[in-house]
């Protein structure tokens, strides 16, 4: 077990910090807020030499990175940074990065997109990168961002697929908490070092010329896609050999995602990111209303844990989804439609209702969450109609 | 342009192509209608249509010029114009192949 | 494969060379059957190849909706537009045919020297000097309009009528082409009277 | 040859022979990007590469910056001790001019500036030729593409074609030069001194496309020839944005003329006088421009002090 420290750090310190012990090789920065002070952070660690990382400060996200392919495949350990709109902008890339399988580490600090413009927090952007082919993992906090970065070096690296670690905008990434530091060595030894050959084909190898970003036609296009396919699958059991390893250093075990008081529970609300906190103290207050109600957070959305949510959903009479951006689509948000797919793997077929809510910032109260599980549970009765799947939670009238 | 399909499992990740110069599997000259046909005698292996051969169907040594590679030399005729010597000259691809089958008909 | 449920349709594959006009000439075909009240389809197989590499399209007219959007894999008919095209992709061109189908080339060699290079003995064979007529007509190795005429001549897929309308319509709606309609209407019909059936 | 045959490009292309050129001036290993378009498309097709060197494709805008990419990341590993001290590389970007004058140039003017050891050469034929022949910034005035045809209303190109290589030397990098795949021996020059300088060095070479330019394939030199010859591409280097050297003056330039009535894309504009004088006009003002800017630079080099002559000569490999 590793020496632990207990300090107290926004959500972009301890992303800075973690990505301070593990030295990574290269950082393509651009700035885009809340993201911005992060690098800020790091910057000073490069320039203290404190870091060998080359931080390279590019002319925008996409070409954030194109610089981070361009470094993952010629042997780099690699790490850049964005919010909303910037990683709206660089999701061309995305698909390049996922489909070369190169390692590399994105913190996407969740921010909305415009119009109209939000610097403020909610989860749009992250669902752009959904079907991208990275892996993605929602931090709660900042000792989860903290630890998600650690992690996700080594699941990436793994995995060979890139990865995204999210965390929300202002909400973790400038909010002060306690966090616990492991030290610099239990870091640097869990990712171990940089090395060329981590990859199977590092271009900086010119001895071995190989060629990245081949243009396929349609008689092998088909192929290397389900080869992606079927190695992404193989992720659920990267992340779990991570998480284990990572117990092991840090005496904290995870889970794809997160069960509170769902054993008994008819009613279960499932959210990302920040909000699960006040979900569970709206679940708490429920209870002590003698409500059997539980709650679920998807800690790894992507690969997304099917098998895990159905089990946790096996039971529940109904479920209600707390989407934190919009589809637009007629059905529902994001996670919505990932829950309901989810629900195909058990024999249980609970009440589905979904509501949308912290939208560009907008603050969530334990009541307003209360009102989620109130209009569920009168739904799934037949005491109250529906005309749509989707509802707002936090609208004026 | 033929090679053997791959089944999904026999690809290397990513999409990578690890094997350098593989292209050589494709026979461009196939596109071919017009041959450089070289005059020796005329030649001085310059080297000049070697440089300028976009093909790389032009084999040579520090010294000298061999035979242009017909199984990718596309028939630019690049070469031709570019000798200085006149060296080459380009010849329809369908009067060797015709003059061909007739020897091989009798 | 294709699945052709309806036995009135009639699949055509071209092989051409990228700049002959392959492609033009076999949407044209199509687009004269349309004319005729007939529903048409021609796609062409897009590759990375550039100009002067082979191509392939595919035709379908059918008096039926035609529903398929694969390529013609058993032809009925093969145009071969440019005649190097033999010796350098006889595999590509022979894939799929058998003693039934139609070949329709262009070249100027006599038919038993097509027979032997393309080893067709017994098959249906047609041949039009659609490039001389071309460099004839207009000057350019462009020879998809006399071979459009050879076509209609050997398969009766459409009449020449029609595919006189269909190039007057097409070369007159470009301002480049415009002034080239009376020569390729000349080696359209020229096409149509000079292809003959091999023995 | 770094390009090995059996790559899909058109009989008669001009990029070959450009890449051939550069690569082989090179003699420490070497890793290539490439923009999207037709040298990328043509080379690395799925299962086989064309490509005997390490080569990185990742989208149409990117070239430099995969390439600064690939560089930062030798320069850590190196600072780490993963690749030895003594491992010298090369890193060079391709683009065709689409994805260099266009749509990459943010991203090529950022690498420029952040001075990244990056060689990037643009072989510029003068539009979109991969999608099938586009006007781009490097089209010329007049010229046919299929985004500004021939009508009754507009003739073609309504805009001069942009000085990319102007704005590449006003970034006050190291080295910036024009070129021709012709003139093989400057080329393969100007490549040597590029690599022998630290930081970012910018090539525009011009490379005639007998696909969209619509000229016969044996005529790709030919026209390159004379596009120098007419000073319709001047030849030239520039070291720091400041010292300017012509290399090739023809003593009588060709009429332009005849390199416009070579190519069917832009011959209409013979037709067209007031056409034809903006172009001899461009021609004419930007070859006196080159003229005096190396004059200028004789006298800064001079007051300064610096051995002009000494300024563009190779090292010795």
């Amino acid at each position: 077990m590793a020496q632990t420290k207990v300090i107290a750090l926004t959500g972009n310190q301890a992303a800075a910090e973690a990505m301070r012990q593990i030295n990574f090789d290269i950082a393509a920065v651009y700035p885009i807020s809340p993201q911005t002070e992060l690098m800020g952070f790091f910057a000073e660690y490069v320039a203290n030499g404190e870091v060998d990382t080359e931080m390279i400060a590019v002319d925008g996200e996409h070409s954030a990175m194109a610089t981070c392919i361009g470094a993952a495949a010629a042997g780099a350990r690699t790490i850049t940074a964005s919010a909303g709109p910037g990683i709206a902008y660089m999701v061309e890339n995305l698909y390049v990065a996922s489909g070369m399988r190169v390692p590399i580490v994105l913190l996407d600090v969740n921010r909305a997109l415009s119009a109209p413009l939000s610097i403020h927090c909610d989860h749009a952007d992250s669902m752009l990168t959904r079907d991208t082919g990275w892996i993605s993992i929602f931090s709660e906090n900042a000792q989860e961002a903290y630890h998600n970065i650690i992690m996700a070096v080594k699941i990436s690296e793994k995995a060979m697929f890139p990865i995204i670690v999210n965390y929300d905008g202002y909400i973790v990434s400038h909010s002060i908490e306690d966090v616990e530091i492991l030290d610099d060595e239990t870091v640097r030894n869990f990712v171990g070092p940089s090395d060329i050959h981590r990859i199977p084909y590092p271009l900086l190898d010119t001895d071995k010329p190989v060629t990245y970003g081949a243009t396929a036609q349609p008689d092998y296009y088909t192929e290397c896609k389900y080869q992606q396919h079927v190695d992404f699958l193989k992720v659920y059991d990267v992340v779990r050999e991570v998480f284990d390893e990572f117990a092991e250093i840090s005496g904290k075990r995870y889970d794809f995602i997160e069960e509170y008081k769902t054993e008994d529970a008819e009613y279960i609300g499932i959210s990302m990111g920040s909000s699960f906190g006040t979900l569970k103290d709206a679940v708490d207050r429920l209870r002590e209303q003698g409500r059997k109600v539980g709650a679920i957070k998807i800690r790894l959305y992507r690969p997304f844990p099917v098998k895990e949510v159905a089990q946790a959903l096996s039971k529940a009479k109904g479920v209600v989804v707390l989407d934190r951006a919009d589809s637009f689509d007629g059905i529902g948000g994001p996670l919505f439609k990932d829950i309901a797919t989810a629900l195909l793997a058990t024999e249980n077929n609970p009440y589905l209702h979904n509501f949308i809510y912290g939208l560009g910032g907008r603050e969530i109260h334990e009541e307003e969450f209360m009102r989620a599980f109130d209009r569920l549970e009168r739904l799934e009765k037949g005491i109250e109609t529906r005309e749509n799947f989707v509802e707002y939670l936090q609208v004026r009238e | 342009m033929s090679y053997q399909l791959k089944p999904w499992h026999e690809i290397p990740i990513g999409s990578i192509v690890p094997e350098a110069g593989s292209s050589k599997i494709n026979h461009t000259g196939s596109w071919r209608m017009l041959r450089p046909v070289l005059n020796y005698d005329k030649c001085t292996h310059c080297l000049i249509c070697w440089i300028f051969c976009p093909d790389d169907s032009i084999p040579v040594s520090p010294q000298e010029r061999f035979e242009t590679d017909f199984e990718y030399c596309k028939g630019c005729g690049i070469c031709a114009v570019e000798c200085p010597y006149d060296a080459l000259e380009m010849v329809p691809e369908m009067e060797i192949k015709l003059k061909e089958l007739e020897e091989e008909l009798g | 494969m294709t699945t052709a449920t309806d036995k009135g349709m009639r699949e055509i594959r071209w092989h051409g060379r990228g700049g002959q006009g392959t492609v033009t000439a076999a949407k044209m075909l199509a687009s004269a059957a349309i004319i005729r009240g007939k529903h048409g389809q021609a796609m062409p197989e897009f590759g990375l190849e550039r100009s002067g590499t082979p191509v392939k399209v595919s035709t379908r007219i059918s008096d039926h909706i035609i529903n398929t959007r694969a390529p013609v894999d058993n032809p009925e008919i093969v145009i071969i537009t440019d005649p190097s095209l033999m010796f350098t992709i006889k595999d590509i061109i022979k894939a799929g045919t058998d003693e039934n189908t139609v070949f329709i080339v262009n070249t100027n060699f006599p038919p038993d020297k097509v027979r032997k290079i393309l080893d067709i003995p017994n098959n249906e064979l047609w041949i039009v000097d659609a490039s001389k007529i071309a460099l004839e007509e207009f000057g350019r190795n462009i020879p998809n309009t006399a071979v459009l005429g050879a076509v209609a001549k050997a398969t009766g897929i459409v009449d020449l009528d029609a595919l006189k309308q269909e190039i007057t319509e097409a070369f007159e709606a470009s301002s480049k082409l415009r002034a080239l309609l009376p020569q390729n209407l000349k080696a359209l019909e020229r096409g149509y009277e000079e292809v003959y059936k091999a023995e | 040859m770094p390009l090995a045959p059996g790559h899909r490009m058109c009989i008669g292309c001009g990029i070959p022979p450009i890449v051939n050129e550069v690569i082989l001036a090179i003699n420490e290993p070497v890793i290539i990007s490439n923009a999207t378009g037709c040298l990328e498309v043509t080379t690395g097709v799925y299962p086989v590469t064309a490509w005997n060197v390490p080569w990185i494709h990742v989208n149409f805008q990117s070239a430099a910056t995969v390439m600064a990419g690939v560089e930062a990341a030798y320069k850590v590993l190196k600072k780490k001790g993963v690749i030895p001290e003594d491992k010298k590389i090369h890193f060079v970007a391709f683009g065709g001019d689409g994805g260099t004058y266009d749509i990459g140039f943010q991203a090529l003017s950022a690498t420029a500036e952040r001075g990244h050891n990056v060689l990037y050469v643009c072989y510029n034929n003068e539009g979109y030729q991969n999608t099938g022949y586009q006007k781009s910034s490097a089209t010329p005035i007049g010229a046919y593409t299929k985004t500004t045809p021939v009508g009754k209303a507009k003739v073609g190109k309504q805009e001069p074609r942009k000085d990319l290589t102007m704005i590449m030397a006003a970034h006050g990098i190291p080295y910036v030069a024009q070129a021709s795949p012709h003139i093989f021996r400057d080329l393969t020059r100007k490549t040597k001194k590029a690599i022998s300088m630290d930081g970012f060095k910018f090539i525009n070479v011009l490379e005639p496309c007998t696909l969209s330019w619509r000229f016969s394939p044996e005529d790709t030199m030919r026209l390159a020839k004379l596009a120098v010859e007419t000073r319709y591409w001047p030849v030239y280097e520039v070291i720091d944005g400041k010292y300017w050297k012509v290399n090739i003056k023809p003593k009588k330039p060709k009429p332009i003329e005849e390199y416009i009535a070579a190519q069917p894309r832009w011959k209409h504009v013979l037709k067209y006088p007031e056409i034809l004088e903006k172009i001899q006009k461009e021609i004419d003002e930007k070859w006196n421009l080159l003229l005096h800017l190396e004059e200028m630079s004789k006298k800064l080099a001079e007051e300064e002090g610096v051995d002009y002559e000494e300024l563009f000569k190779v090292p010795e490999d």
